[in-house]
């Protein structure tokens, strides 16, 4: 793993590696460089599946932080591969689609244009609903979303229900006396 | 609105062009009506103890809670006996189990599927989430009262409620068939604006015809 | 009488008149050389009509005023005054056509063109071999003159080609002659004849070199095969309407040389005429296949036509009287065909085939078209038929089955690219240009249909006079099919309301001539194509051609129940064929299919003609080979030839009902074709076959050959094309194929039922001829009523009609009940008999079979009313109408008759079962009351129809009650695993219906059939393609390949 | 002898017209090798008429009509000659017009070069 | 006359089919350790059906499609005689032969493909595109059967063929023509609509095959259909291959025998699918009905 990320590193303006695993570990890569890096690995590194492309949104920093998690499966090593890109506070992000790399990732693209709000422009379907449909608040998975307010707003609540926490009523319906 | 449901223009074979406007042209619009019970007294306890008696459950599983209900065509707790049995069609189906948490997009062909049984056709609501949304109470896409959207006949509660609770739900639904008293169908098509209402509430990309026939 | 030697003289006169004109005086100079080929014209008619109708005697003129050997003499017989007619008709005619450039080339032009038809009418007359040669050489150079008559700056080297080839000729010609002179010291055709017979065996080598030399000089000038490309090179490149000269006076004046050398060779060079004949026939039709250019096609066509001639003249010695009969018949129909095809030609801008679609649009151009190309493929009722027939019967009865297989052949091949030529003029695209209609080409073009027509009558009239028999131009209904080209300015309705009102009258005048089994195919021709008709009525406009290729059809039919001779029935038979080709033609996009039709259908019948052929001369009775041949007397055919007529005639009419192997043609004919026609040449026409295969089987009856059971045989392959024209049906996505699929299956049934061999194996395929008449008719109506409302043929894109077209849904609904078999209705019959049929049977494996197919009919029948009636119907189909009322009625007649038929099977069947006790005494059906019953089984179609009646209603009123209150919904209220559909294209299912079962059973539908057809004639083409790269175009390597033709020749004629 | 020796320099010279006009390429050429041929074949059809020790069919005072018939040689022949002779000519003026005008037309006199015309 | 001994057969038959079908169902729960449904299960649930307050309909097709169903298992119950030498019991089949009740049995098949195809239902048509495929090569073992037993016996009649094989056991066809009954029996599994077959209806698949759409009493209709009609089919095999029978309860056991045989597969088998199901019967069931005919 460090051995290839010294040989990536060489190639691309790399960030450190995080190694979690002995088998997956994380870079980061400036945005233009992604595409480049995932066809480096994708046709020399033999990381040919995409195993998920998913976000994290790091408000505080107005950022999106896109993984690419790739699996070379000869070598049954796992990179993950990290971009930041800047997060508007209202509309959209835009970041580019690599649906042509691996198809399969129009299906995440999509999922994270409906959630997130991170626009590919050029991904095919792309702005057709996902899995939400008629949809009407800002991207439900920003964390500028309330999805509590959202829901008492919108949803009828059957009165009368209680909230504790599990872990004290539990003890007091199992030891009523309190030991 | 999907392009497909969209009004269109449309040229005949013979040159003709005409608008086809599917919601209009390709559903039935007409709005559910009350049934009602059979004219003698007699013949309509007989129905209903028939009915009670060849309980035809729809084969949707639309939350967790489905899970629970393939046990009970198992060996271990053989539901057939009880006269219940699941139909892979809601044409034929007279019991429609919500299976758990509901989602809005779920919910929307769980209407779907109740309105295309035949009535006389009952709701059973399983698991806290269709009672008060469960753990699922401040999600921003489950619906926490069943009853607001569809007529529910009974509830069986738990999270999840095994096998035996849904046993002993069939029995009390029994019970309320056979009383009479499981007009659901009936009270949908009373109350069919106050239902819809609610539902056109949530469902806010509404695009079928108010009743699916 | 005028003598004929002022044919020459009027001729000569006229052009040295013209050499004294001025050369501005073209008008006048125009008019003399008309009137000078009026002249001749009209001598030659006039010694034609003392000959043929007077029966004068041939009259010898001698030029110098002494007998020969001392001075040359001319003769003037029958031949040699219809030949210098065709000559110098032609050439009068021609001068019409090429008015323009005769004008423009001025009196030159004019005289080289009388001294050309001088030359050719010279060859014809005279009877001296060095004179012959004179005319030769003139008709050489008066060629090489009038060659430049032609726009196309490539006809200069053509005629130089042609020059160097006439030197090489006439050096041959030149030698074979002095030597000849000097063998039998004489000059005289005749007196050399004479001289001949009594040369020393010393000097007869000499003798037979010299004669050699002449003989294959003469032959040269025939253009043989393959020393011929000087000549197409001419056809191609000269003025069309001088290559109507040259096609028709120069053949026919060539071909009479050779006839009249041929005396002098004596018996011994037939077969050598024979040989180069056949070969030239069979070779250029061939090379003809690749063609593109129309002009060059009629080359190649014109050398294959003398080519046959020649092989006529080369068996003179079987032939004998009737020699002049044949080769006359395929010479006149040659000469005005061709020459009304080049004047055709000349109309036409475009020298591509697809380019004579300008013609379209000009009926009477199109009808003198078609006459043009039955002439030349000598179908009824022109002397080509008759020449064919004859050149067949005698043939076959001296054993030379060989030449007659080659012959035939070769015609087919020409009938191919013949009527391709004719698919493309009816069907391609109409180029820009229209036709040039200059007066003078469409006069002479008219006058040569008329002069086919009018030969056709002669020909007709000259067999029944001399052969006994009949003359089809007298043939009522042939008539009245011929009659509608002369009404076809009245409006269609018009039309039909006389077409139906002739197939009815007809029928009520002559049915009570015919026995049960005749009577009912009868019906079916005439009452049933009246029924057919009634759907015509839809129809706007004038309809041109429909009618008479309809009533062609019918005429034929007709003529097939009432023939009684295998001449009849034949001629009968070709013209139905010809008939349904054009009317197959019409449909849209028919041409390839129609093509394919014909072939087939053509290829069949030729089998039928050797079939007959061989029967006649395999009687015991009487002479053989006998005139007339009654169909009865097939019976009496003995063995060893009996199996062999049989193999043909069986195949010949299993080509009609489109047996397995033979099928390929039908899917495309049918499907294609209009929306009324599809029932008439499914429901009607294909029973054509059955009833040949009836006639066969009555008076022929079981046949073995190497042992092998014939019957048995036909057995398995009915079986096998139930099974797979079922297998195909069901995977078919267009409607129409898929009926036409259908058919194929349906007639193997019936040729299984036949082909059982026992009483109620017939009893089922008549039964089967009847059903399907009904049912296909109906269906075929509904199907292209519901194409031409939806506008495709494609069923999955249909769906959901039966809301909109409710009475097509019915017809559709009873027929396929009533096709597949199940009770009450109609076609459980067939099905009842059929199990009858086969217990009775002692074959047993073929059942495997056919139990197989029956069942599959199902699947394709469920396909066709699903997909197309019920399902999802399409957004562009919401508007739809029922079809139109014309298209219902006949339907609708059918439902009607499908339910009485299905009721009281007796009214029809009785009569026919008792008829039948004279071919299978035993196993006949027992009517007793409503009740059938076999020696197997019992049916009572009365009772089943009212159990079952009271069984449904019963059931319906109760549900009718039951759901009294049902709501009706529309077409996507449907449950869809809780999602919904969205179009109904998407929901609708309906393509590649049968999926499973193409992956079970689909290997046993692979298309080797086709492939196998389109092997051959891709073979045929590729190989004709190759081979006619030896025409390299020099000059040189023709004269080498005449060299080198006449050495073969030489070699050969040693070697025999 | 004499009639031997022209038959044989005539088939020659038939052979060698021949020759001549199948192997060469120039149409010039091969109309004078046509030529050679015919002439060829004339002096073919005048030695096959040939009798030896006979004179010319000419009747006059040399020969009187009434022994015309014993000596004189075959006059058919030489009309043929006379009248192949003619048509010789006239052919090999139609070919040499047809030269001309293809010389016009394409600039060229060979053979092999016109055919545009084939299969 | 014929009239109410028909209705009484009728009657019977029903009522026969209703309790055999639990029966089997029953004996099918057993095999997998289950109870099963009551055997009055199928009344109470035909009862239930007919009691539906609503139903729909798609057009007249639809309509009639359970007619046809319902009309083809009554028509082909009736065309053949149930009780040999019961003239009470013959029915109508003075009617027609053997051949009728072949072909009667399309009656029903074609009718109810049409009603569900008017339903528009893509599942319904996909089912009945296997179900005709499937029923082309399940027919044909069984035709090649019936062809060797009327060779057998020179016969097409029903009657005529039991009576040739009264008098002792070995006399049944079975034993006397054992090739042709083995084919009849292997394409009888195809024609039940039981695994290893039943990809026709394959639930949870195509929903349920053809009746997707049919509900309320058009499902009581095609209920009532499915107790007739497979006894009807039965007793054409009883009375050709097994002796028919003599009386009622020769009858019932006779019956129940042969269900129980594709009983008996059906509960060991999984399903095959439909071009599975066309080789399967072309490879095993045909040859040997073919033999059965070369032999006979």
């Amino acid at each position: 793993m460090r051995e290839l990320h010294q040989r990536l590193k060489s190639l691309f303006p790399l960030g450190e590696l995080t190694e979690q695993r002995p088998d997956l570990g994380f870079v980061t890569v400036p945005a233009e460089y992604l595409r480049p890096l995932l066809l480096q690995l994708s046709d020399r590194e033999g990381f040919t599946h995409l195993v998920l492309l998913t976000a994290v949104d790091w408000i505080e920093d107005g950022q999106f932080q896109l993984t690419y998690l790739l699996s070379n499966r000869g070598a049954a090593r796992d990179l993950g591969v990290r971009v930041m890109i800047p997060r508007p506070a209202n509309g959209l992000a835009t970041m580019d689609g690599i649906h042509d790399i691996w198809p399969t990732a129009a299906t995440y693209q999509r999922e994270l244009r409906e959630m997130f709000g991170i626009d590919f422009p050029g991904s095919p379907r792309v702005d057709e609903e996902f899995i939400l449909e008629g949809w009407i608040d800002k991207p439900p998975y920003r964390r500028d979303f309330d999805t509590k307010k959202f829901s008492e707003e919108n949803f009828n609540h059957r009165p009368g229900r209680e909230t504790r926490d599990p872990e004290q009523y539990m003890k007091q319906q199992l030891y009523p006396d309190g030991k | 609105m999907k392009p497909e449901l969209m009004k269109r223009m449309v040229k005949g074979p013979d040159g003709q062009e005409f608008e086809v406007e599917p919601l209009r042209d390709y559903y039935c619009e007409a709005a559910p009506t009350v049934m009602p019970a059979a004219y003698i007294k007699i013949v309509e306890d007989f129905f209903n103890w028939a009915r009670s008696e060849s309980i035809w459950i729809l084969g949707f599983g639309t939350g967790c809670g489905a899970i629970e209900m393939r046990p009970l065509m198992t060996p271990r707790f053989d539901a057939y006996r009880y006269g219940v049995q699941w139909r892979p069609t809601p044409r034929q189906s007279n019991l429609f189990i919500i299976s758990g948490y509901l989602s809005v997009k779920t919910l929307k062909r769980a209407i779907r599927s109740y309105e295309q049984m035949q009535s006389p056709k009952y709701v059973i609501g399983l698991g806290s989430c269709t009672i008060n949304g469960g753990m699922y109470w401040d999600s921003y896409n489950t619906i926490k009262r069943l009853d607001d959207y569809l007529p529910v006949d009974l509830y069986i509660a738990g999270c999840m409620p095994r096998p035996e609770a849904l046993l002993a739900g069939f029995m009390d639904m029994k019970k309320i068939i056979r009383a009479g008293n499981a007009e659901g169908a009936n009270k949908y098509a009373e109350n069919f604006d106050w239902y819809k209402a609610n539902q056109k509430q949530v469902i806010h990309d509404w695009d079928m015809p108010d009743y699916n026939w | 009488m005028v003598s004929a030697i002022f044919i020459l003289a009027a001729a000569l006169a006229a052009a040295f008149l013209l050499g004294l004109l001025k050369d501005e005086q073209r008008g006048v100079a125009y008019a003399i050389t008309l009137l000078a080929l009026a002249f001749m014209t009209w001598i030659s008619a006039d010694w034609t009509w003392a000959f043929a109708m007077d029966g004068a005697a041939s009259v010898d003129i001698f030029t110098a005023g002494t007998e020969p050997p001392f001075a040359i003499n001319l003769r003037v017989g029958l031949a040699e005054a219809v030949l210098t007619l065709i000559i110098s008709l032609t050439a009068l005619l021609s001068a019409l056509a090429m008015k323009d450039a005769l004008l423009a080339l001025g009196r030159r032009a004019m005289a080289v063109l009388l001294v050309a038809t001088l030359a050719f009418c010279g060859i014809v007359l005279t009877r001296d071999i060095f004179n012959l040669f004179v005319f030769f050489e003139l008709a050489a150079i008066s060629t090489g003159g009038l060659i430049l008559l032609s726009d196309d700056e490539r006809a200069l080297a053509a005629g130089f080609k042609y020059l160097i080839v006439s030197q090489v000729i006439s050096i041959l010609l030149l030698i074979g002659i002095i030597f000849a002179y000097h063998a039998t010291g004489t000059l005289n055709i005749d007196g050399m004849a004479d001289a001949a017979q009594s040369i020393l065996p010393g000097s007869r080598q000499a003798f037979m070199l010299a004669f050699f030399l002449m003989f294959m000089a003469l032959v040269a000038e025939l253009k043989p095969f393959p020393a011929n490309g000087w000549a197409l090179d001419i056809y191609e490149s000269a003025h069309p309407a001088y290559s109507a000269i040259f096609s028709a006076a120069g053949g026919a004046a060539a071909l009479y040389a050779v006839d009249k050398l041929l005396l002098v060779g004596g018996t011994a060079w037939l077969p050598a005429a024979t040989g180069i004949g056949v070969v030239t026939f069979v070779g250029a039709n061939l090379l003809a296949l690749p063609q593109t250019n129309d002009r060059r096609l009629l080359g190649y066509s014109s050398v294959a036509q003398i080519g046959l001639i020649l092989t006529v003249l080369g068996q003179r010695d079987v032939l004998g009287d009737l020699t002049g009969f044949v080769a006359l018949g395929l010479l006149l129909a040659h000469s005005v065909a061709k020459a009304g095809l080049y004047w055709l030609s000349s109309l036409v801008a475009g020298r591509e085939l697809s380019a004579w679609a300008a013609l379209r649009g000009h009926p009477l151009m199109i009808f003198a078209f078609a006459t043009f190309l039955c002439l030349l493929v000598g179908l009824p009722p022109f002397p080509g038929f008759y020449a064919k027939w004859e050149l067949a019967r005698v043939l076959a009865a001296e054993g030379r089955i060989a030449l007659l297989a080659l012959i035939l052949f070769g015609a087919l091949i020409e009938a191919t690219y013949l009527f391709r030529w004719f698919g493309y003029t009816i069907k391609r695209d109409k180029p820009a240009e229209d036709i040039a209609c200059a007066s003078g080409n469409v006069i002479a073009i008219c006058v040569a249909a008329v002069t086919g027509w009018v030969l056709g009558y002669l020909w007709g009239d000259a067999a029944n006079v001399m052969l006994g028999r009949g003359n089809l131009l007298l043939a009522l209904p042939l008539l009245f099919a011929l009659a509608f080209l002369l009404l076809e300015w009245l409006p269609a309705w018009t039309k039909n309301m006389l077409a139906i009102a002739g197939l009815v009258g007809y029928f009520a005048l002559t049915w009570g001539d015919y026995d049960p089994l005749r009577l009912i195919f009868f019906v079916i021709f005439l009452i049933g194509g009246a029924v057919i008709l009634l759907a015509s009525f839809h129809a706007h406009g004038r309809r041109v051609g429909f009618y008479p290729a309809a009533m062609l059809m019918y005429a034929g039919m007709t003529m097939l129940i009432e023939a009684t001779d295998t001449f009849g029935f034949f001629a009968a038979w070709e013209i139905l064929t010809v008939g349904s080709y054009f009317l197959i033609l019409r449909g849209k996009h028919s041409e390839p299919h129609a093509l394919s039709y014909l072939v087939f259908s053509l290829g069949g019948a030729f089998l039928i003609l050797a079939g007959f052929a061989l029967a006649a001369s395999g009687a015991p009775l009487g002479v053989s080979p006998r005139l007339t041949f009654a169909l009865s007397e097939l019976a009496q055919v003995a063995q060893p030839l009996a199996p062999w007529v049989f193999l043909l005639l069986a195949i010949g009419f299993m080509t009609k009902t489109a047996a397995i192997g033979l099928h390929i043609w039908l899917p495309g004919a049918h499907a294609e074709a209009e929306t009324d026609v599809s029932p008439m040449v499914s429901g009607i026409l294909l029973k054509a076959g059955l009833f040949g295969l009836f006639i066969l089987l009555m008076s022929m009856g079981k046949q073995q050959l190497y042992g092998i059971e014939l019957t048995y045989v036909m057995l398995w392959i009915g079986a096998i094309t139930a099974l797979l024209g079922n297998l195909m049906a069901i995977f078919q996505e267009d409607a129409k194929r898929l009926l036409a699929y259908s058919s194929i299956g349906q007639m193997g049934y019936a040729l299984f039922g036949l082909a059982l061999m026992n009483h109620l194996g017939w009893l089922m395929a008549l039964m089967f001829v009847i059903n399907h008449y009904i049912y296909k008719s109906m269906l075929f109506l509904s199907v292209g009523g519901v194409a031409k409302r939806t506008g495709t043929r494609a069923m999955y894109q249909m769906g959901g009609l039966i809301a909109l077209m409710p009475l097509s849904f019915i017809a559709v609904l009873i027929g396929i009940i009533a096709m597949s078999g199940v009770p009450p209705l109609s076609g459980f019959g067939g099905r009842w008999i059929f199990y009858n049929a086969i217990l009775e049977s002692e074959y047993r494996l073929p059942m495997v079979v056919i139990f197989l197919s029956g069942p599959i009919a199902f699947l394709y029948l469920f396909r066709l009313i699903h997909t197309i009636f019920l399902g999802q119907l399409k957004d562009e189909h919401r508007k739809l109408k029922e079809a139109p009322f014309w298209i219902v009625l006949p339907q609708m007649i059918y439902v009607v008759l499908l339910l009485a038929f299905a009721v009281v099977p007796g009214i029809a069947l009785r009569r026919v079962d008792e008829y039948m006790n004279q071919f299978f005494p035993t196993g006949g059906l027992n009517w007793s009351g409503l009740n059938i019953s076999s020696p197997y089984g019992y049916w009572d179609p009365i009772a089943i129809m009212i159990i079952v009646g009271c069984i449904f209603m019963t059931l319906f009123l109760w549900l009718l009650f039951v759901n009294r209150k049902a709501q009706k919904v529309k077409q996507f209220n449907i449950v869809f695993a809780a999602e919904r559909p969205y179009r109904p294209e998407t929901t609708h299912f309906a393509w590649n219906f049968f999926a499973p079962y193409r992956k079970a059973l689909g290997f046993l539908v692979q298309p080797f059939v086709t492939q196998f057809w389109g092997a051959i004639t891709d073979t045929l083409h590729t190989g004709a393609d190759i081979a006619r790269r030896f025409y390299t175009g020099n000059g040189q390597t023709y004269a080498i390949h005449l060299l080198g033709f006449v050495v073969a020749v030489y070699l050969f004629a040693r070697g025999i | 002898m004499i009639a031997q020796i022209a038959m044989a320099t005539g088939f020659a010279l038939i052979l060698i017209g021949l020759y001549g006009a199948l192997t060469n390429h120039n149409l010039l050429r091969m109309i004078v090798a046509f030529t050679i041929a015919d002439t060829g074949v004339n002096i073919v059809i005048v030695a096959v008429g040939y009798m030896a020790g006979r004179t010319a069919p000419i009747l006059d005072a040399a020969v009187p009509a009434a022994e015309a018939a014993q000596r004189i040689i075959d006059p058919v022949p030489q009309a043929l000659v006379l009248t192949a002779i003619v048509i010789g000519l006239g052919i090999t003026a139609l070919m040499l017009a047809y030269a001309y005008k293809l010389y016009q037309k394409k600039r060229t006199l060979d053979i092999g070069k016109l055919t545009e015309l084939k299969w | 006359m014929k009239i109410p001994y028909a209705l009484l057969t009728l009657f019977i038959v029903v009522n026969f089919g209703f309790l055999q079908n639990a029966l089997i169902q029953k004996i099918a729960a057993r095999v997998g350790r289950r109870y099963g449904i009551p055997v009055w299960q199928n009344y109470i649930d035909l009862i239930k059906n007919y009691g539906q307050r609503s139903s729909i309909t798609h057009g007249v097709m639809f309509y009639l499609g359970p007619v046809f169903r319902l009309s083809g298992g009554v028509g082909l119950l009736l065309f053949v005689p149930s009780i040999y030498g019961s003239e009470m019991f013959s029915n109508f089949s003075f009617a027609g032969d053997l051949i009728l009740a072949l072909y009667f049995v399309f009656f029903g098949t074609l009718g109810m493909a049409l009603g569900a195809a008017e339903s528009g239902h893509p599942h319904s048509a996909i089912g009945i595109t296997r179900g005709l495929s499937q029923v082309t090569a399940a027919e044909l073992p069984f035709a090649l059967a019936v062809f060797s037993v009327a060779l057998q016996y020179q016969t097409l009649s029903v009657t005529d063929i039991v009576a040739a094989q009264q008098g002792s056991i070995l006399n049944w066809t079975v034993f006397t023509n054992p090739l042709a009954v083995a084919a009849a029996m292997l394409g009888f599994l195809g024609s039940m609509m039981r695994p290893p077959f039943d990809v026709v209806l394959a639930p949870q698949e195509i929903p349920i095959g053809p009746p997707t759409e049919y509900h309320s009493s058009y499902l009581a209709l095609m209920q009532t259909n499915r107790a007739i009609f497979p006894v009807a089919k039965m007793v054409i095999y009883m009375s050709l291959f097994f002796g028919g029978a003599t009386s009622w309860p020769v009858f019932f056991l006779k019956v129940f025998c042969i269900y129980l045989w594709s009983a008996f597969v059906g509960v060991v088998f999984p399903r095959f699918r439909v071009e599975q199901s066309i080789r399967w019967f072309l490879i095993w069931a045909v040859p040997i009905g073919v033999l059965s005919i070369v032999l006979m």
